[in-house]
């Protein structure tokens, strides 16, 4: 049954875990955002500096202490955010939710490596370790469109994925 | 309207075939017993229900395959363990009417269950002068723990009486229920007179006065269809082991936000979020009221005996328990010095059938019936203060159960009358 | 003395033959089984231990023989049921060293045990300015219970360091428990270091503050010899599913005069003395803290679980184990960049390993061990603080029992070896 | 198995349940005492003439409202205890504690009613049915002997059968 091991531990996610992108820190930022799942103990922490004129992500920095679903979701999410406007990263982090539950989504060539991210649903109890990064970053951007200046943190209460 | 009062009356002529007793009792392994040496007649349910095999099944091949601490671990048994114990969390709530998940609390049986709302709920919202109405007809557990906590905090403790069929009386309801009540805690079919009690309706005049209603469903959950959200109550609570299912997990049902804004109960693994010297949070509901292991393998094997149930179907279990009780009832009351307790119209009581000899104690009847292999209870039923109001020391109880039939209620008849003789009465 | 130090070292030369594992093993339905198409290896016994075919059988014969509700009831099964209920009690009375029957409460577990002690002594007796000492390796259910009664009543909880080697550090003892000292609450061992406590030395610097003692013995009674005489502590609980009993079975010890001195926990049935609407006396102990139908079929099997161990000897297992952490501690410490936590002076530590990999989250590593058929525990092991204080995020914890063997050890270290290979490190 | 029915219920205690001695109250008392079992609701009420000169029981009044045991238990004392010095009096609801205990002891053949409680012995349950008159006994005399005037007042606690 290695096989579904291979399909949690896909090529592309063991590439992202060994050499994450996003690793360098942000001179200047405009979204902090702190996310926590108290228990796995896996940490991140994100910052956006955005393009103002174009509405984009500009740049983003990820940092994770975690496992290689979370640190490889982490870096996934770098990658594919980097140069997208606040419309576009949301409807992206809503397509992972999405896929984590399990339900049917095309994902398009241009977010392939999100494809990599299905062989989770086998694994119950890691999809937390996989949606952290997102919903770190859908907090981030919800206080940035509010005008909130304090940082973002999300604490993912144990058991998540349990309930319906 | 009443529960119970949406079924037509059965009458005697009526056949009990509308299921095959004889498969479900073959489905229950220690019905074929003898006990001093007669085949066991099972008429204790009301204390403890008997397993059928698919139950008792259940928590062997549990033990057998998939044994393992639930929730946090990584590793296949855990996972597996914990889908299993979160589908019967599922099936608990669809069973009672189909509430969320999340308002379904697993604990030891309905005596801490209702003792959890007491500590949580009640210590944060009970002041002195508050009232809670209970009725005389409450069992201890659904009386003592607001006997205790109206004593802590100088609130009141007010009792709805009853009236010599044993139905709740009415009359002052609402004299009774005030401005002043907080919380109308009520059982939903009486452990000793069978009575089924009016919950809907106090729902109603207890929610008119912005109190709470709490519902006793030790004896109602296991014997009828229950639907918590047509009763429109605020909390539910029942036992896994009156009902086929393993003794040692009761059910809390809570409305959601109550659940949501209640402090915990137990403190431990499980029911927290985060953890340091100086700052705790807690986990979300259910879990919060779950700290430690709880009793994983039998709230696995309980959802054996939901599946049982349901398939028998509450509907047909209530409408064969009414036949059997009106048989029953008709039956004993034959029988010269015996008088039956509570009410007598078949479809406001459930099969809890309690029976005074005007010359011989209960005790001694038990004991007798036990010599034919008969098992019924005698005593208070943990219903101290009803017995008072009832004027009897204690009463003789056969309470029936889905694989009861009328050769069993035939065998405490002839058993009954051959005591008289015995005792030379 | 410390425990454990009575036992001579163990060498990896003895051979693990002192009694036969394969015989063992055999015992254990579930060692049959395959995950993940190997032969199961379980060493996540910290969380939960195996059940041996007596303990089941013990709960199935209950159920197709014996089941009925205990105490008052006057019939064959009733009384019967009540008999195998208390022989369990009379039975752990035995085995932690021979105290009285009555000093025996049976809770859900251990976490319940705590709670009880915090809701009825605690509440009690813990005022504004007292001082409850813990240590810094407790498990959730032994730190978040005294947080919160501190709390509430305004008093300090004091830590109890470890030192580097995951010891307690007593060098600041007699600050740490002093005149202000009322509860000292610790493990007997941890579930996260391994680390067997100094328990009795604590007991004598508490009682001489005047202050009591309660002994978490979650993971000591299952693995080791434990009398709670000449310990000398106040309370001492634990879980019978860690040691090889069923799920819902825990055991809160305490001596008689403070069981007798604390007023009940949870109300309802079986508890009471005498019950009117104006008056309510409680039983004795330990009836008075049994509210409620208790979870009688686990209770009953759990005296199976204690048979079990009883003939293998705890003596026999304390070695066994001794010998088995060893040879585990000594093998994983050879592969690359694996760390273990904990003390490795085998005679003050148990059989839990937790480790670390420089490189791999714990989850990934319990992940990869499932996928061979290895279940191990990763997290925090509820024990968030700890975690803090050795400065892990969260470990993997491989956990010994008596079915383990060097094969199993074996099995593990390659599969670490190959992991490494895996992940490409 | 009706064997052990028929040991428990012996024509002695059936007798004696179906006609009660001692029910006659008594215009003059000095020892009153009560007894209760609440898990069973048997109960008890019981008073001694005292003669003083001789220091005899001299005439008791039982009333018992319970089961057959314990109203044959009450009856039996009565009969047994009346005219026996206070000491002789408390020898015997020794010795029925001691039968009830299941401890091997000679009934003389003066006491030979007491004989027929052995059956008692293989119902646990009921055992405190047959205790419950003896033990209030028991409570009156230790009143009276130390002076009190008051009832005294015995409440056997549930399930004491079940204490070592
Ligand atoms: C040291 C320690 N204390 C307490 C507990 C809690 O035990 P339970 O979950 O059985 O209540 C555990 C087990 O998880 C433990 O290892
Ligand atoms: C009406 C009622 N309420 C509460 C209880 C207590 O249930 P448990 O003993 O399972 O906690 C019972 C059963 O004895 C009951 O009949």
């Amino acid at each position: 049954m290695s096989n579904s091991l291979d399909d949690l531990y896909r090529e592309i996610i063991l590439d992202h875990y060994r050499s994450p992108r996003g690793k360098q820190p942000l001179e200047h930022f405009d979204i902090s955002s702190d996310g926590h799942n108290p228990s796995c103990g896996d940490e991140i922490s994100m910052e956006v500096e955005m393009d103002k004129e174009r509405a984009t992500l500009k740049n983003i920095h990820v940092d994770c202490k975690g496992c290689a679903i979370s640190t490889a979701s982490g870096s996934i999410l770098a990658e594919l955010i980097k140069g997208k406007t606040l419309d576009e990263a949301r409807q992206i982090a809503e397509l992972v939710k999405k896929i984590l539950k399990g339900e049917e989504v095309e994902v398009p060539d241009s977010l392939g490596d999100l494809d990599a991210l299905k062989g989770v649903r086998q694994f119950p109890v890691r999809i937390k370790c996989a949606l952290l990064a997102w919903v770190t970053l859908i907090e981030g951007l919800k206080n940035y469109e509010n005008g909130k200046d304090e940082k973002a943190v999300v604490s993912t209460e144990d058991d998540d994925e349990k309930k319906k | 309207m009443r529960p119970g009062t949406a079924k037509s009356k059965a009458t005697v002529s009526t056949p009990l075939s509308r299921f095959d007793i004889q498969k479900i009792k073959a489905d229950f392994p220690i019905l074929n017993e003898k006990v001093n040496g007669n085949r066991l007649v099972y008429l204790d349910n009301a204390a403890t229900s008997q397993k059928p095999r698919v139950v008792i099944n259940a928590i062997l091949e549990y033990y057998r395959k998939t044994n393992a601490n639930i929730h946090r671990g990584l590793h296949k048994l855990a996972e597996d363990a914990t889908r299993a114990y979160e589908a019967t969390r599922t099936h608990t709530a669809a069973f009672i009417g189909g509430v969320e998940s999340e308002e379904i609390v697993f604990t030891r049986g309905t005596t801490e269950s209702i003792n959890l709302v007491a500590y949580t709920w009640g210590e944060e919202n009970i002041h002195e002068g508050d009232e809670i109405v209970i009725t005389e007809m409450e069992h201890h557990a659904n009386f003592v723990p607001w006997y205790v906590l109206a004593k802590k905090k100088k609130a009141v403790i007010r009792r709805i009486p009853i009236t010599v069929c044993g139905h709740l009386d009415l009359n002052d309801i609402d004299n009774i229920i005030n401005p002043r009540t907080k919380l109308v805690a009520v059982t939903h079919m009486s452990n000793v007179l069978g009575t089924i009690n009016p919950v809907k309706e106090l729902a109603a005049k207890a929610h008119a006065r912005k109190a709470l209603i709490l519902a006793d469903g030790a004896q109602a959950a296991p014997h009828m269809p229950v639907n918590v959200k047509d009763l429109d109550v605020d909390f539910y609570v029942f036992s896994s082991h009156k009902m086929l299912g393993p003794t040692g997990v009761g059910v809390l049902y809570g409305r959601r936000e109550l659940l949501e804004s209640m402090p915990p109960f137990n403190f431990g693994g499980e029911m927290i979020g985060e953890v340091s010297f100086d700052r705790v949070t807690w986990a979300d509901i259910p879990h919060k009221f779950e700290g430690g292991t709880p009793n994983i393998a039998d709230v696995v094997a309980y959802h054996a005996a939901l599946s049982y149930l349901d398939e028998i179907g509450m509907d047909n279990i209530r409408r064969h328990e009414m036949e059997l009780t009106e048989y029953a009832i008709e039956k004993l009351s034959r029988i010269e010095g015996i008088e039956i307790q509570g009410p007598q119209d078949i479809p406001n009581r459930g099969g809890a059938i309690s029976f005074t000899d005007k010359d011989l104690h209960p005790h001694d009847i038990s004991t007798f019936l036990d010599s034919r292999g008969i098992a019924i209870r005698a005593g208070h039923h943990c219903a101290q203060p009803l017995m008072r109001v009832i004027g009897k020391i204690a009463t003789a109880r056969a309470s029936l159960y889905i694989y009861n039939d009328e050769a069993d209620v035939d065998t405490l008849y002839n058993a009954l009358v051959e005591m008289r003789r015995y005792f030379g009465l």
